[in-house]
């Protein structure tokens, strides 16, 4: 049975760079349940990783509007007290670079056990330590007694995300937020913590959100996909709608710029992101990168649009899509 | 960690024996030797020449290097030219002295610089703030010896709450509670000038380290742990911050050397930093010598204890 | 003819210690490894970090020097080609993996391009202004822009802008560290079209070093996997795809994450059997020291790591 | 123009490591008023003092007139005059435009053979940067000022160029470091990387690849131990081991101040030389850290 974790409606977390604010996550609504993984994919500059921090209420300088329930209770809005209960309980986080997120001049398991701490004040100091082993040993650390005792430096990368996992399911939270867990490892690493990953989230019932740039990544962890671009959701569905049918230009781009079998030419998607000032707050985001398609296609203030159940798309552009070389035209929708 | 530390003891060894090889050949340059402050001054010039080879005066002068740095080890640092009497007793006072000063303006750097830097650190681009690195930065354009000059007139001849010079009022019998307070007072404002310009640059690191420290990523770890931030500060980023703090220590002293020269001078207090000016303007070299390899010998192990520090508190260096 | 001959290379490193800091070891970085590419073909160097993968590549033009073996190079001896040897330098160039820090950013990008000319070719201004803005066009930029800097592109065109560099003398050889994957998906796929083009076009041979097994699949005809500072296996890509027989390459070929999420169960349980192949017979293919054995051939383009029969 | 940037990060450009670095530290100096309040104040009394000094007539200034002793301000001499007679004012402005002249001489020679230095030790690494590092080490620890008045004290000829010379002998330790470990960080780049595989020489890429990048670290060393420089040869000439006898200086009329009388009640000796060395580190300072500012804010960005 799923239920409803985490609603955000109509997110809004923006950056003062001189004089003004830029939006960097612009009107994001989402949802996540428990027992399931949504994966949010977008390219660098995106607002991906903003997104989670606004969630964790982690950003020290930005403005955020909208609203982010958790539970009912709207985590954007409540005292730094009662979000600090929150968070490293029910909400926690895995960080993208193992090397850093970890105090280097702390012992291993005192950093396990400051989550203890905070949250399970009750818990005897024997108790926490045989608390902290068994989480050590959950992530599937060798040799838990001693790494106890180690400083992140003496550990490898991939030992270290294990560490900075540990500490975020120390409290077995029911939401789980993971920014590009895997980015800064070797891929057979990646496949052992991806895995830990999902049993964790099997296990605790937690709802996941899965940020990454890899769409293979999202492929096999993600149940709903949600696709980002300028600081927008562009697409989101379920997992295998988002791979079968993809609707958005963006995303049927990205899908084709990475390498598949018996591919000759990759797709390239024409011009750059653009940066947070110069993006255009009217019109849709993704427009000045498909030049071809006429502009009457967009709207002026783009919507997600459901086109089925649970498959939403922004702007109208979509059903008015196609890719210029010939080859790939078969397959756009709604040739015009 | 053992490793660390005897290597970086085995650093110093060669460190101090260069040193006095430097400095023993400057004391070759300086114009006039031991003898010069041994004889008359009517002896012939034959006479002289005869007394110079059968005092060894004439020989190479790693022959002459070796028997002094012989006598060095021994506790032997030559005899003073001027005073006809052994160097190290007269250093003996006057490194006493100085000692007691060296401490006391550690003391209050220390004082000083750990709240101010905490604060500054912590509520970084406040009004705090800007006061406190308003006033690092005068600090370090405010030369000392004009600082203790400035003292010296407002405290020492205005308000005449300290005085002006010596360091104990002649008179009192030494080991006597006023002895040990007229001391005290003697060293109290040259100290105080010393650490109000000294600390700065402590105040300063301290508060980028708080800074930088703050900026880490394991901070937002912290934080997503569900710590309150004060927590965070106390836990984290303190903790952090000071232990580097700590291996300045020792660097501190090369700092200090400096200070007492100009600072002993202006306030007139008889310590190592007087003597050796006093003797470099009586060309009594000896004297200089001794109190530079002293100097510099406290310079050299002060940079080996703060290594040492910091590979004792910084686990990337003790577990290795 | 193979157009680079790489002879039991080794690359090792001292590792310093004890009071007087002396050399008791070495790391292996590289050890012993042994190839050979024809020309204009993509052969692809792969590994994890740590495996000696762009170590190989650095040694092979002289950026790291050689403990032992031969690099030969159009069947002249590379080993150590000094810093004068300019006829023999120029003909093997480098793209690096991250386009922010590989172009000075302080020099225009007529200066960038126009580096290894001045060094190797004795060009007038007005010859070597011609030159630059023609490699630009070549890449695909407007011969206007010799007079940027750096900062003024994307990462992809600064990409683009590297290869114009190392093409500039017209090499016969390129080696590419990673030349993707400090960029964007999107922009990863505009820089592989174009070194596939300009290969082509300049009869390029490329030795192209990657950890993505996705992108060295799609460019390289050969592959060789590298663990440890050793060869595991080496083939053609149908080989090693198709094939893989060393543990090392399947549990490689295993972690790629697949992108059609109907095979996220098959690829799963695939994992887990590699994973569990990998436990059991661990020492069927790794030595007490846990390194690779010598290659046996298996086929005639397919090599595997395994112990000496009988 | 096409300014593209891919994320966040990237967006601000560090403008130190662009080409225009320089021109945006420039406009960094002349936007931070304080900055630009300093640096003309400077010009004004560089200027000034120079110009100056050419006209009075040195040997007219120092010498002793015993008839006009410890004279307080007066018409005649606006700062009144020393034990010896000689007119303060004079040796206030003949003394800056020593210091100023001393502080660039002795910055130049200790920051360029610093900066060889640290380039070089840093570039190369491994042996050589672990000799040289040892060399810098016992230089760092030695005892600077003593060993500086040793040296000045046995020095035969001594000149003003001497003097420059001995100082920065013993301090170019502090930006050779800071140059060496910036120089470290660099070498790992890849654009030194490509240049040593495209054939470009050593020196070349030390000198034409890697300074010109730390240019700003560079300028911003040499600005603050400018000042640090004055301080430190007033220093020494107020402790009588400074300039050669009878060349005025700063710090020699600072160093009246000893005799408690012309501590206490002739402010007019030592006070305007204390202001005016004060005010010069201050504004080289507000200049310098306005440069570091610059520097460090993009650096934390980029």
């Amino acid at each position: 049975m799923r239920n409803k974790l985490l609603e955000i409606n109509n997110l809004k977390t923006s950056f003062r760079i001189g004089d003004n604010y830029y939006a960097a996550v612009d009107d994001v609504s989402l949802t996540v349940n428990n027992n399931e993984i949504l994966g949010i994919v977008g390219e660098s500059g995106s607002g991906k990783s903003a997104l989670a921090f606004s969630i964790m209420g982690l950003h020290t300088r930005a403005k955020i509007e909208g609203n982010i329930f958790y539970k009912g209770q709207d985590i954007a809005n409540i005292s730094p007290a009662k979000l600090n209960k929150l968070r490293g309980d029910d909400l926690a986080m895995i960080f993208q670079d193992p090397l850093t997120a970890l105090n280097p001049l702390m012992r291993i398991g005192d950093q396990i056990a400051e989550t203890l701490i905070l949250h399970k004040p009750e818990m005897s100091q024997k108790q926490r330590k045989e608390r902290v082993l068994e989480l050590i040993d959950l992530v599937r650390i060798p040799r838990p007694e001693h790494v106890y005792e180690q400083f992140p430096h003496e550990l490898s990368g991939g030992m270290r995300q294990r560490v900075v996992i540990a500490i975020a399911i120390a409290n077995r939270p029911d939401l789980l937020i993971a920014d590009e867990p895997t980015t800064a490892l070797d891929v057979t690493i990646q496949a052992q913590i991806l895995d830990l990953i999902r049993e964790l989230k099997n296990d605790l019932d937690s709802g996941v959100i899965l940020i990454t740039h890899d769409l293979g990544v999202v492929a096999e962890m993600a149940d709903r996909v949600a696709v980002m671009y300028a600081g927008q959701i562009v697409e989101i569905a379920e997992v295998h709608t988002l791979f079968e049918n993809p609707l958005h230009p963006y995303t049927k781009s990205l899908l084709n710029s990475v390498p598949t079998e018996g591919q000759e030419k990759l797709h390239v998607i024409q011009g750059v992101v653009p940066s947070l000032q110069k993006l255009p707050r009217k019109g849709c985001r993704f427009a000045a990168r498909i030049p071809w398609v006429d502009a009457s296609a967009h709207e002026e203030y783009p919507e997600l649009h459901e086109v089925e159940p649970g498959h939403f798309v922004r702007c109208t552009c979509y059903s008015h899509f196609y890719f210029p070389d010939e080859s790939k035209e078969a397959y756009a929708h709604g040739n015009s | 960690m053992w490793k660390f530390i005897v290597r970086r003891i085995l650093i110093t060894i060669p460190q101090i024996i260069l040193l006095s090889v430097l400095l023993f050949l400057l004391a070759q340059a300086m114009p006039g030797d031991a003898l010069s402050g041994l004889v008359d001054p009517n002896v012939s010039l034959e006479q002289k020449n005869a007394l110079r080879e059968k005092l060894g005066l004439n020989a190479p002068w790693y022959e002459k290097y070796g028997e002094w740095a012989s006598g060095l080890v021994q506790g032997d640092l030559g005899q003073s030219f001027r005073f006809k009497m052994p160097v190290s007793d007269l250093i003996e006072q006057r490194m006493i002295n100085t000692f007691w000063l060296s401490l006391a303006t550690l003391i209050i750097t220390y004082i000083i610089a750990i709240p101010l830097g905490i604060l500054s650190g912590r509520y970084n681009d406040t009004i705090l703030d800007s006061s406190i690195t308003g006033y690092t930065y005068i600090g370090f354009a405010t030369p000392l010896f004009i600082f203790g000059l400035v003292m010296l007139w407002v405290f020492g001849y205005q308000l005449q709450w300290f005085p002006t010079s010596g360091s104990v009022t002649p008179g009192l019998e030494p080991g006597s509670f006023e002895y040990v307070l007229s001391k005290a007072q003697h060293l109290l404002l040259p100290a105080i000038s010393m650490a109000l310009i000294q600390t700065v640059s402590t105040v300063q690191y301290l508060r980028s380290e708080i800074v930088d420290t703050k900026q880490r990523e394991f901070i937002i770890t912290a934080r997503a742990k569900g710590a309150s931030e004060s927590r965070v500060y106390n836990k984290h980023i303190l903790r952090n911050s000071l232990l580097p703090i700590a291996a300045f220590f020792g660097y501190e002293i090369t700092f200090l050397i400096g200070g007492t020269v100009f600072v002993e001078m202006i306030f007139g207090f008889p310590g190592m930093g007087q003597l050796f000016i006093e003797s470099i303007l009586l060309r009594d070299y000896s004297v200089v010598n001794a109190v530079v390899l002293i100097f510099g010998i406290a310079a050299i192990l002060g940079a080996l204890l703060s290594d040492i520090i910091l590979s004792l508190v910084d686990p990337r260096i003790r577990i290795k | 003819m193979a157009i680079l001959k790489v002879n039991d290379l080794k690359v090792y490193f001292p590792i310093k210690a004890g009071i007087f800091n002396r050399t008791v070891d070495h790391v292996k970085a590289v050890d012993g490894v042994s190839f050979s590419i024809e020309q204009g073909k993509t052969y692809g160097l792969v590994g994890e970090s740590g495996s000696g993968k762009t170590t190989t590549g650095r040694a092979v033009i002289g950026l790291e020097s050689i403990y032992s073996g031969k690099v030969m190079f159009n069947g002249k001896d590379i080993t150590n080609f000094g810093r004068k040897n300019s006829a023999l330098r120029k003909d093997v160039q480098m793209i690096f993996q991250d386009p922010y820090s590989s172009l000075n950013p302080r020099k225009r990008i007529l200066d960038i391009i126009a580096e290894p000319l001045r060094n190797f070719e004795n060009l007038s201004m007005q010859e070597e202004k011609k030159r630059v803005q023609s490699l630009l066009e070549i890449v695909g930029l407007s011969p206007e822009s010799i007079l940027k800097y750096p900062h003024e592109f994307s990462g992809g065109q600064r990409q683009r802008i590297g290869i114009a560099r190392a093409i500039a003398v017209r090499p016969k050889l390129i080696i590419a560290d990673e030349p993707v994957s400090a960029l964007d998906v999107s922009v990863q796929a505009q820089v592989l079209n174009f070194m596939q083009d300009i290969q082509k076009e300049l009869n390029l041979t490329y030795l192209f070093i990657s950890h993505d097994l996705g992108i060295v699949k799609h460019m390289c005809d050969d592959i060789a996997i590298m663990y440890k500072g050793r060869y595991v296996e080496q083939g053609t890509t149908a080989d090693i795809f198709n094939n893989p027989q060393h543990i090392y390459t399947k549990r490689l070929v295993s972690a790629i994450p697949d992108i059609n999420p109907r095979n996220r169960e098959k690829q799963y349980h695939f994992r887990q059997e590699v994973q569990r192949e990998y436990a059991n017979s661990y020492n069927d293919y790794f030595d007490s020291e846990g390194l690779a054995y010598g290659l046996q051939p298996i086929s005639d383009t397919h090599l595997v790591a395994l112990p000496e029969r009988g | 123009m096409e300014v593209n940037n891919t994320n966040l990060a990237n967006q601000i450009q560090d403008p130190t490591k662009s080409p225009s670095g320089l021109k945006i530290l420039w406009k960094e100096i002349v936007r931070d008023k304080l900055a630009l309040v300093s640096l003309i104040l400077l010009t004004l009394i560089t200027v000034f003092v120079y110009g100056i000094a050419f006209v009075l007539d040195q040997d007219e200034i120092v010498r002793v007139d015993l008839f006009a002793i410890h004279e307080p301000p007066s018409e005649e001499f606006i700062l009144g005059t020393d034990y010896g007679g000689r007119d303060i004012f004079g040796q206030l402005i003949i003394g800056t435009r020593n210091s100023l002249s001393i502080g660039f001489l002795v910055t130049a020679i200790s920051g360029i053979f610093g900066i060889a230095f640290g380039l070089i030790a840093g570039y190369f690494g491994g042996y050589t940067d672990n000799a040289m590092m040892r060399v810098l080490d016992f230089f760092q620890v030695l005892p600077f000022t003593m060993l500086v008045i040793v040296f000045v004290s046995i020095v035969p000829n001594y000149t003003i160029l001497a003097f420059s010379i001995i100082m920065a002998a013993f301090n170019w330790m502090g930006i050779a470091r800071l140059i060496r470990s910036k120089a470290l960080q660099e070498k790992e780049l890849d654009y030194v990387q490509a240049s040593k595989t495209l054939g470009t020489s050593h020196t070349k890429i030390i000198f034409r690849e890697v300074m010109p990048n730390i240019s700003s670290l560079i300028i911003v060393t040499m600005t603050l131990n400018l000042a640090a420089n004055i301080g430190i040869e007033s220093g020494l000439s107020f402790l009588g081991f400074g300039f050669p006898e009878s060349t005025p200086s700063l710090g020699t009329l600072l160093s009246y101040a000893t005799n408690p009388q012309t501590l206490e009640y002739r402010w007019w000796i030592w006070v305007p030389a204390a202001i005016l060395i004060l005010v010069m580190m201050l504004m080289v300072r507000n200049v310098g850290e306005a440069l570091r500012r610059a520097t460090d804010a993009r650096q934390r960005r980029g």
